[in-house]
């Protein structure tokens, strides 16, 4: 539901929510062994053909990783862009599993908080403007097919 | 899901408008889920609050902060920064979000802006309807997927009283009798043996206030 | 005169009331209540009808107290909000008054966990305070709840209870102002021991005028030894048993216990007889009925005025 | 060349990977805090606590799930290789012959020392699991979607020391002088790496995993974000 002209967004809001926790986040996304072990944790991975779209460690660098890289050059497309990722790819559940201990969940978070902050935040495939193709998709993986 | 209403607008705005700044802390867990408590709802809400208290000509100013959900500590942290700057809050969570958020924050009042009805499905956009009511002891397996003490208006477990006609309940002929489905389905699964016993008085588990400490965790909370 | 129940002459003419209590069986035998009404006649200006005390099931309050009113006795109907919703309340008020019930007792009721049914449904489908408010409501507009009219609306002698010991302390004067408000005519306190927090608490009730607008009945329980004192101590809710007294009964050997505790019991009613703000005892001897004449005999409360 | 490295490059590589540490030690207690604990007496509603008294099939039951939720379960040729790989990457350099007579002549400190035969085969089996990751870290989608120029450039630095040093003590190659220039300077980089780079999991895994309370914390963490 973006507007036609590509509004801009507020870069030192931005600034303000990812250096506050700074510390913590950006030491998780230096640490991160890039190992993969976290992807059989994530229920969507596994709902999705192990998808690696779908996996909890691509999904933190390239939302909340490529938030810190490019915090210069910040855009509303960007932030479009890992709406996806961070939205339909990840409902937030907490349960993902990091061998060294990475919290992964406050990374989203953060990401989505970044996200929210300029007005863009997921829609559920139920709400009101939500694509109705979004729909069906969402429920090819448990054989519902699209008569029922 | 929890589902949730929003209150009607002259009840929110008699419960803040002795406050000149406050703060609406939406949810995008179940109250997003079920159009009531969202990022969208909350900005619907302050738009009216403002423009209506304008109206009215009394000094008034909500801001917005919707939180990933007011359940978690770790989600409502993110306000503490911000906390400070306002004389009330108006939480658009469910009932447990409310309570939390004034937990966390004890000295500033926190209103609920949405009622928090029921457990319950979203049968389409905007329609939800109650399916669970938590009673802490589940016997679906036995009435085939239907509950008796939330679709059955007296709750019954040897059902159906004398009452339904054609399938639906005495009550209201929108709402169907639970033990008829109940009934129907059982006999089409050939199970209707279970409904033919006497189903025994039950030991109520939701008498007071729930907590559940996982088996594994045990240790870490109780000494 | 409200309800013109013997209680509330007695009361309303200044005279110090004596109310006792008695437990109807886990039964249906009639001759239990018999036996210890025996005991009260002539004791007690009115009986508390316990209705199902600590959520354990006996006989209901008001078939236990037409049984009393045969035996000449004036029973006060107690009615607990844990087991009845508003209908089956205003339809037991209804009858209890039919059949000559002129003293009602409204109570919240121990929730049925620590009952011999623990997991069943609970009601509390209105509290006490909503009770009080009904039956005033029942008698003084004759009106249901739902502002209905009453053909021949019950006319009660309103009771309620206050516990001077529960937490908060300083909230508790609050909540006896909030009774009296939603129609209390007379209270009757949960059963004292720590006389301390029972002055201060009679002192505020004072100083804010309550005891002009509700006579209150301070509550005495005499102890039978030392377990029971530690029992209640450790288990009974809301109740403020003090070491002193513990250690008194402790003082005396095991046979000679049951007579301190009446000791005790009758001291406290002696203070009470001069304390200002005070209309009368109200003996809680469960189960021990029979010791209540000795009581009543040792604390001059004898004989009981004819109104 | 030979005498800077083994001279003032040595000190600079061991301060910055002993500094490194403590400082990341440092930093993570500093973005951690205590956490406060709320202890329950009873468990009340009904629930009893359970000791560990289990019948032999719970036993059995509960080690099956266990085993199954574990990356062992899940993943168990990769926990089996990265366990083997760990075992040889912390014992071979630190209880090597070689070493330990380097450390006697300059400090005189005697330390234990394995068989030169054994750490020989625990090399090459390290740079066989070596191979193995970067093998997989193409071949598995999910890696590669996720892999970046510095993971492989960092198996490299951490196969360095080791093949070049497997090649000094065999000299094959160039002379021996060369090469062990060489395994001393892979050796360094290694360790001013482990501040430098992902390799400060070493720390990081002990900290979080022991101190954090989370899900997967391995005893009931003291401390939280």
């Amino acid at each position: 539901m973006t507007t036609p002209e590509v509004k801009s967004i507020d870069k030192e809001k931005i600034k303000d929510i990812l250096n506050d926790k700074k510390g913590k986040m950006k030491l998780s996304l230096f640490v991160c062994a890039h190992c993969g072990l976290c992807a059989e944790s994530c229920p969507l991975y596994r709902a999705h053909d192990r998808n690696p779209e779908y996996m909890p460690s691509y999904k933190v660098i390239n939302s909340l990783g490529k938030l810190y890289k490019k915090i210069k050059k910040l855009d509303r497309n960007f932030l479009e862009e890992i709406k996806e990722l961070i939205w339909k790819n990840c409902v937030l559940c907490g349960r993902c599993y990091c061998p060294l201990g990475i919290d992964i969940p406050s990374m989203i978070a953060l990401a989505r908080g970044v996200c929210r902050s300029q007005g863009i935040s997921g829609v559920y495939p139920h709400s009101l403007g939500a694509p109705e193709e979004d729909f069906p998709e969402a429920l090819s993986h448990i054989g519902v097919s699209e008569k029922e | 899901m929890i589902i949730a209403k929003v209150k009607p607008l002259e009840e929110i705005k008699d419960m803040v408008k002795d406050y000149p700044k406050v703060l609406n802390v939406g949810c995008a867990g179940c109250t997003a889920v079920c159009l009531a408590g969202g990022q969208k709802e909350v900005d619907t809400l302050n738009t009216q609050l403002n423009s209506s208290f304008k109206a009215d000509k009394v000094s008034f100013q909500v801001d917005g902060f919707t939180v990933e959900r007011q359940c978690e500590m770790q989600f409502l942290a993110e306000l503490d920064k911000i906390a400070g700057q306002y004389n009330a809050f108006l939480s658009m969570g469910c009932g447990a979000g409310v309570q939390f958020l004034a937990e966390r924050f004890p000295r500033i009042p926190v209103f609920p802006a949405v009622n928090t009805s029921f457990v319950g499905v979203n049968k389409d956009i905007g329609w939800y309807e109650e399916r669970c009511s938590s009673c802490g002891d589940c016997v679906l397996g036995i009435t085939g997927g239907i509950c008796p003490v939330t679709m059955c208006a007296k709750g019954l477990f040897n059902g159906p009283c004398g009452g339904p006609e054609d399938g639906h309940c005495e009550v209201d002929k929108d709402i169907p009798c639970a033990w008829v489905n109940i009934y129907e389905r059982l006999k089409e699964q050939g199970r209707l043996e279970n409904i033919l016993k006497i189903f025994p008085a039950r030991d109520w588990q939701n008498q007071i206030q729930g907590k559940i400490i996982l088996e594994p965790y045990k240790k870490r909370y109780i000494k | 005169m409200k309800s013109g129940s013997n209680l509330e002459k007695i009361l309303s003419q200044g005279k110090f009331a004596v109310t006792g209590e008695l437990g109807p069986p886990q039964g249906s035998d009639i001759n239990i209540i018999k036996e210890k009404s025996k005991h009260l006649r002539g004791m007690v200006d009115a009986v508390n009808i316990t209705d199902n005390q600590t959520a354990v099931i006996r006989m209901s309050s008001w078939a236990a107290a037409i049984v009393a009113i045969q035996e000449g006795l004036e029973p006060n109907y107690q009615m607990v909000c844990r087991d009845r919703n508003r209908l089956a309340m205003q339809s037991d008020i209804l009858g209890a008054y039919a059949l000559g019930i002129r003293d009602m007792l409204c109570l919240s009721g121990d929730h049925q966990i620590f009952g011999n049914h623990p997991y069943a449904k609970k009601v509390f489908d209105i509290d006490s305070m909503q009770l009080i408010s009904m039956v005033k409501k029942m008698r003084d507009e004759g009106k249901f709840l739902n502002g209905d009219d009453i053909v021949e609306p019950p006319k009660m002698f309103i009771g309620a209870a206050a516990n001077p010991f529960g937490d908060p302390y300083d909230f508790r004067v609050f909540r006896l102002a909030k009774k009296i408000e939603a129609g209390a005519d007379f209270i009757q306190t949960q059963c004292i021991y720590n006389m301390d927090i029972f002055r201060n608490w009679v002192k505020q009730a004072n100083d804010m005028g309550l005891t002009e607008k509700v006579y209150i009945l301070a509550g005495v329980t005499p102890m039978k030894g030392v377990g029971m004192a530690r029992y209640m101590q450790k288990n009974v809710p809301g109740l403020d048993v003090p070491d002193w007294l513990i250690k008194r009964l402790r003082g005396v050997e095991k046979k000679k216990q049951a007579s301190e505790g009446i000791k005790i019991c009758c001291e406290q009613i002696e203070e009470f007889k001069e304390m200002k703000g005070i209309a009368g005892v109200h003996i809680m001897a469960i189960e021990w009925e029979q010791r209540v004449p000795e009581i009543a005999e040792q604390a001059k409360l004898l004989p009981r005025p004819k109104v | 060349m030979y005498d800077f490295i083994r001279g003032p490059l040595m000190w600079a590589a061991l301060v910055i990977f002993v500094g490194g540490l403590i400082f990341r030690i440092i930093q993570m207690f500093q973005l951690s805090k205590k956490k406060e604990r709320i202890f329950f007496t009873s468990t009340s509603s009904g629930e009893e606590q359970r000791g560990g008294d289990y019948s032999p099939e719970e036993r059995k039951l509960r080690w099956l799930v266990s085993f199954s939720n574990s990356i062992m379960g899940n993943y168990p040729i990769l926990t089996i290789i990265t366990t083997i790989f760990h075992i040889c990457l912390f014992i071979t350099p630190v209880f090597l012959l070689g070493h330990n007579l380097f450390l006697y002549e300059s400090w005189k400190i005697k330390f234990f020392s394995l068989p030169e035969s054994l750490t020989d085969i625990m090399t090459i089996i390290f740079l066989l699991c070596a191979i193995f990751f970067i093998l997989r870290r193409i071949i598995v989608p999910r890696l590669r979607a996720i892999s970046s120029f510095n993971d492989f450039l960092l198996l490299f630095i951490t196969i360095a020391p080791f093949l070049t040093g497997y090649l000094a003590y065999h000299q094959c190659f160039f002379n021996y002088k060369t090469m062990l220039t060489l395994h001393i300077l892979a050796g360094e980089i290694m360790l001013m790496a482990i501040t430098f780079t992902k390799l400060g999991h070493i720390i990081f895994f002990f900290f979080t995993r022991f101190h954090i309370s989370s899900e997967y914390s391995l005893i009931p963490g003291s401390r939280v974000w």
